[in-house]
């Protein structure tokens, strides 16, 4: 099995209102090539700052130590390129004046260097493969004329575009309802599977997350709390903090169902 | 193009409505004007006090002031706005032989302000907190506060008195008898200055909005969408950042069209320019007020076609406008 | 049982957006019975935002009855809509927007017994501490603005402000989703132990069938405006019987399904 | 006083509000420092700044002196610019609150009667509203009022259009609150702070109109202004260009000052905003 991405002892610091908050502490975390590591976490957990800071995207002024390592990639990760990155709210990570299939088809012509015409096949074509109806007719469209569960299909399409190794989505569905939810993270999945790409599936719900994890990673303010195979993770939680997660994403009902 | 009909479907309705009441307070500031029509005409034309009595009754304004405003309602649909005493002949022919001069003087200045405005905004604002940005920030700051007329004559003190580069006063040269690219050039000349004058505020104005929207922009979740894609600097700050940050900006562009017609009132007094701001301080001396409220008239259809045109070209820069959005 | 203490029928609404009619409800039909807790669930654009404005007569509707208490709520206008108001409260989604920003936690408690006369000058602020201690807030929290309390500090409140005027029915319009699942199940505990106190009844909407297990006595599934079926919770989540009821059950996380398979 | 500390540590606002200190002082101290009526003969024509420290900026072709008439055209500017803005502001306030409450045709007549205003150029409407109702302070103040108060009316409109569909207005209406309280106690209050950010731009505005309007000899005939200073020294704008030059510079600065005071505070209340 080969390592990823291999994480040591990573700390963050932002400044807000002339305090310094620790966003995160002491975090140290492997990612294995074509897996998918699930880092559950609460509002304040440093969840998002973790997807953030593997992918150089933290504001400026914020301070940073410890190791972002990428064993086996010979350079400094690009964006877009080896990392793609899938936002919560769909509505906002697109540009509202642009058509999609130029929004898919831009990261193409950047990493890949195509032409325009050539962006724009690959962007057609990756439409179709995120299951938009009418590939051609979405890529002329624009962000507002698409629901949500679309625009979150066509963001999942600009990320993969350049076949990137690893794909990070920070809650990428939590903006949605339920059945449109299901319905993208069983896409991520395949995308995931078919592609054979690393994931980091970044979630407040542990119940989602487990339908795609091998790992789960806990984290709550800032520490990663503890990490493990995803069967073992939901039998056995080692913190009571876990058990309460799991018992209030799941519910008895399920169980029951179950 | 059924958006863009729809749209100028309904701004033209709403158009009609807004020059009625434009028409209603013309009509009250002339009610409220000593003098009538028939006082301005006949003191242009000549006339005795039969005729004058004459003309009253002929011209309904011995009437009610609701016949009144009748009158003045279906003499305007004649496209009639009166007679000017100042010049002896109807207002609408003096308007319009003034007309095409303060039209060159607009549309250059608005052409500047703008395309300049907007290419210093993105030198600033495609790197905010930067050196130029605050350079530019100032600048236009101080740009801004400076009126008009008065960087006209310091523009004059300068290029005209110390360095003697530019000819002032008029729109060309009088009786040069010049034709074509030369007398292009010679208007060119001329105009350079008040172009400068009338448009360097608005310059000011359009590079702090482009910058101010450029920063807003920066701050929004695509452009971090599009960082973290991978896409080039360049490419980010044109196609996304500057790209939605025009769109305030084409607006004021319409609001700014009646900003501007007032500002070359003293624009062209300063450097005489035969224009209709010109025109209409003319109006004032010689206490002209027909004349005065025919000028407002016709800027403000002039206004109104400028909006319109700037509302299409809205709509073509942004392409949620006019839609009905996805079902709730 | 006798009399159902809120009775919808045939609840209709369109509104006009660029000359198109767009319909959100269509004839929506249903009741809550008294010290219950009815849920309406769906996905987004079902329309079951829709029911809670119109109940709250926040919007009107274009045609069917609602009748609370007895009354025929759709009559009732001006003083004596808001003679109406304490017994029918709500909670929104976001606490975030749910207050005035420029509010404390004492004003937004103080106004509701001020404007119905529930307490005199004297006993207000008594009044509006005894209130944060059901909720399980501390009484000192009354200065704090609300800009200055967590997320589920603030839902609390909103809580709070609902039954400040004893009412006998409150709409919690997904109030539980902008929160974090630990304090979820806080909240959740708060809401049954007020329920069983009270007896107030709940109209619980959310778009997840999951919490809606854990409160509900009876569901309502709704989708595009309409009610696609209703029943005992338990019931729909083991046999869903409308297309939409089984797209829900379906999209429930499970343990017993890890990893699942993009439905074809 | 946090506020007034976190104003002061922007240096523009800090240069905005020593700008606007120095030209209140001038303004208040005119009578007292030059008590002389500002349009009587001084000294000798044409006297060039720096000669004579008795008249420290020169006199203009009549023999006024122009410091003088700095100290007092900066009462016409100030009174004119302040009590413009005051009442586009408050006119704009009301018209755009009263059209965002009452919605339909309310609305619809005051939004269009605010277009009509937006139509015609405010100067143009300016010069011929004090064309027919005659030169005076406060003719001009009424004029400038007129074309400035659009631009608040809008914005408080739209703010209580968009306050009015926020979830804690509908929260104030299920707990059963007078529709008065409403629009007083939870819509007002959160409406005006962005219509008051716009009123340096305002005053800034009614300041350079009214200089306009006094270069093109419509303003008071009987005080002095900077703007009839730059008009009466164009004549000799050949000769002695800094009879136009110096009462520009007032103005300049004058507006920039207000800029820069108004973009502190803005800013001030931006960051109080962010932190809460």
């Amino acid at each position: 099995m080969t390592t990823r991405l291999s994480i040591g002892n990573l700390g963050v610091r932002y400044r807000r209102d002339g305090q310094g908050v620790e966003a995160l502490k002491h975090v140290d975390l492997d990612m294995e090539a074509g897996k998918c590591l699930a880092v559950i976490g609460e509002s304040g957990s440093g969840k998002s700052t973790l997807a953030l800071a593997i992918a150089g995207l933290l504001p400026a002024g914020t301070k940073f130590d410890g190791s972002i390592a990428w064993p086996g990639l010979g350079h400094a990760p690009l964006n877009g390129r080896d990392i793609g990155f899938v936002f919560q709210d769909p509505s906002a990570s697109l540009n509202p004046v642009l058509p999609v299939g130029e929004q898919v088809a831009e990261v193409a012509r950047t990493h890949l260097a195509l032409t325009w015409r050539e962006a724009f096949g690959l962007a057609t074509d990756l439409l179709g493969r995120v299951r938009l109806p009418d590939p051609e007719a979405v890529a002329r469209a624009y962000p507002h004329q698409l629901s949500g569960g679309q625009k979150q299909r066509v963001a999942i399409a600009a990320a993969i575009a350049a076949r990137p190794s690893l794909l990070i989505a920070d809650e990428a569905t939590s903006a949605l309802d339920t059945i449109v939810q299901a319905e993208i993270v069983a896409l991520i999945g395949r995308l995931v599977t078919e592609d054979s790409m690393s994931l980091l599936f970044i979630s407040h719900d542990i119940a989602l997350a487990a339908q795609l994890a091998d790992r789960i990673a806990v984290f709550r303010h800032g520490r990663l709390l503890e990490i493990g195979e995803t069967g073992e993770l939901l039998r056995s939680p080692a913190h009571s903090y876990t058990r309460s997660l799991i018992e209030a994403s799941f519910g008895p009902a399920a169980e029951e169902r179950g | 193009m059924n958006r863009a009909l729809r749209l100028i479907r309904r701004r033209l309705i709403g158009s009609i409505a807004v020059l009625l009441i434009v028409i209603t307070g013309t009509f009250l500031l002339l009610e409220a004007a000593p003098g009538d029509a028939v006082d301005a005409y006949v003191v242009s034309v000549g006339g005795d006090a039969s005729m004058i009595e004459e003309l009253r009754r002929r011209w309904g304004l011995d009437q009610s002031a609701a016949t009144r405003f009748a009158v003045y309602i279906s003499s305007l649909a004649r496209l009639d706005l009166g007679h000017s005493v100042a010049f002896s002949r109807p207002n609408l022919d003096v308007i319009l032989e003034r007309l095409p001069d303060t039209l060159l003087l607009m549309g250059s200045a608005t052409a500047l302000s703008f395309c300049l405005g907007t290419f210093l905004g993105i030198v600033a604002g495609s790197r905010p907190g930067s050196f130029r940005d605050r350079f530019l920030s100032i600048g236009s700051l101080a740009l801004y506060a400076v009126p008009g007329f008065w960087l006209g004559l310091v523009l004059i003190v300068i290029f005209s008195v110390q360095l003697r580069w530019l000819q002032l006063g008029g729109i060309e040269t009088i009786a040069s008898g010049k034709t074509g690219a030369p007398r292009a050039l010679d208007i060119a000349r001329h105009l350079v200055l008040p172009v400068a004058s009338l448009g360097f505020i608005y310059l000011a104005l359009y590079l702090r909005m482009m910058r101010v929207g450029m920063a807003e922009v920066w701050r929004m979740d695509f452009v971090l969408a599009a960082r973290a894609r991978g896409i080039g600097r360049r490419r980010i700050v044109l196609r996304h950042v500057a790209r939605n940050a025009l769109l305030p900006l084409v607006t004021m562009l319409g609001l700014q069209s009646a900003a501007m017609l007032g500002g070359s009132v003293v624009i062209e007094s300063v450097f005489s320019v035969p224009g209709l701001g010109r025109l209409a301080q003319e109006a004032v001396a010689a206490r002209d007020t027909p004349l005065l409220l025919g000028i407002i008239l016709v800027s403000a259809v002039l206004v109104i076609a400028v909006n319109l045109a700037v509302d299409l070209l809205y709509a073509g820069l942004d392409p949620r406008v006019g839609s009905s959005g996805e079902a709730a | 049982m006798s009399e159902p203490l809120l009775a919808v029928s045939g609840l209709s609404k369109h509104y006009r957006r660029a000359g198109r009619t767009i319909t959100a409800l269509d004839g929506v039909s249903f009741q809550v019975n008294r010290a219950e807790t009815f849920a309406l669930v769906g996905p987004s654009g079902s329309g079951k935002s829709t029911v809670a404005r119109l109940l709250l007569r926040l919007a009107d509707a274009d045609a069917g009855s609602i009748h609370f208490e007895g009354q025929d709520l759709m009559a009732l206008r001006g003083e004596k809509l808001r003679a109406m108001r304490p017994r029918l409260q709500m909670v929104f989604q976001d606490p975030r927007s749910a207050f005035n920003p420029r509010a404390t936690v004492g004003r937004v408690l103080d106004d509701p017994l001020r404007i119905h006369g529930l307490a005199g000058r004297d006993e207000r602020p008594r009044a509006v501490e005894t209130l944060l201690e059901r909720v399980g807030l501390s009484p000192a929290l009354t200065l704090r603005a609300i800009h200055e309390i967590s997320g589920g500090q603030r839902q609390r409140v909103a809580i709070a402000r609902a039954i400040a005027t004893k009412p006998s029915l409150i709409v919690l319009d997904e109030a539980l989703s902008a929160l974090d699942v630990s304090v979820r199940a806080d909240i959740l505990d708060l809401l049954v132990s007020l329920q069983l106190d009270e007896g107030i009844s709940y109209l619980f909407i959310s778009h997840d069938l999951g919490v809606v297990a854990r409160v509900a006595h009876r569901v309502a599934v709704m989708d595009a405006g309409a009610i696609a079926e209703t029943g005992e919770a338990r019931q729909i989540i083991a046999a869903p019987s409308s297309p939409i009821g089984k797209a829900l059950v379906a999209a429930m996380p499970s343990l017993a399904q890890p990893v699942s398979k993009e439905a074809e | 006083m946090i506020a007034l500390r976190r104003f002061l540590r922007t240096p523009e606002a800090v240069a905005g509000a020593l700008i606007l200190a120095a030209l209140l002082a001038m303004a208040l101290s005119a009578p007292w420092f030059f008590p002389r009526d500002p349009q009587s003969i001084a000294g000798p024509a044409l006297l060039r700044p720096f000669q004579d420290w008795t008249l420290p900026l020169g006199t203009d072709r009549l023999g006024r002196d122009v410091m003088a008439g700095l100290f007092h055209g900066a009462r016409a500017s100030l009174a004119v610019g302040l009590a413009a803005a005051a009442g586009a502001i408050l006119i704009g306030a009301v018209v755009g609150t009263l059209a965002g409450f009452a919605g339909g045709l309310l609305d619809e007549i005051l939004m269009r009667i605010t277009d009509a205003f937006q139509t015609v150029p405010g100067f143009l409407l300016a010069l011929a509203f004090v064309s027919v109702a005659g030169p005076s302070l406060a003719t001009v103040i009424v004029a400038i009022t007129l074309g400035a108060w659009t631009g608040p009316a809008r914005i408080a409109r739209a703010e209580v259009l968009s306050i009015r569909e926020r979830d804690y207005v509908a929260g104030a209406r299920v707990i059963g609150m007078h529709p008065l309280e409403i629009a007083f106690r939870e819509i007002l209050p959160n409406a005006l702070p962005p219509v008051l950010a716009l009123s340096s731009v305002i005053v800034a505005a009614a300041i350079l109109t009214e200089a306009a309007l006094s270069f093109l000899g419509l303003g008071d005939p009987n005080r002095v202004t900077w703007g009839g200073m730059i008009a009466e020294g164009r004549a000799v704008l050949r000769s002695a260009p800094y009879l136009s030059i110096i009462p520009g510079v007032a103005l300049v600065l004058t507006v920039l000052g207000v800029y820069l005071a108004g973009e502190g505070l803005v800013e001030t209340s931006a960051t109080r905003r962010m932190n809460a």
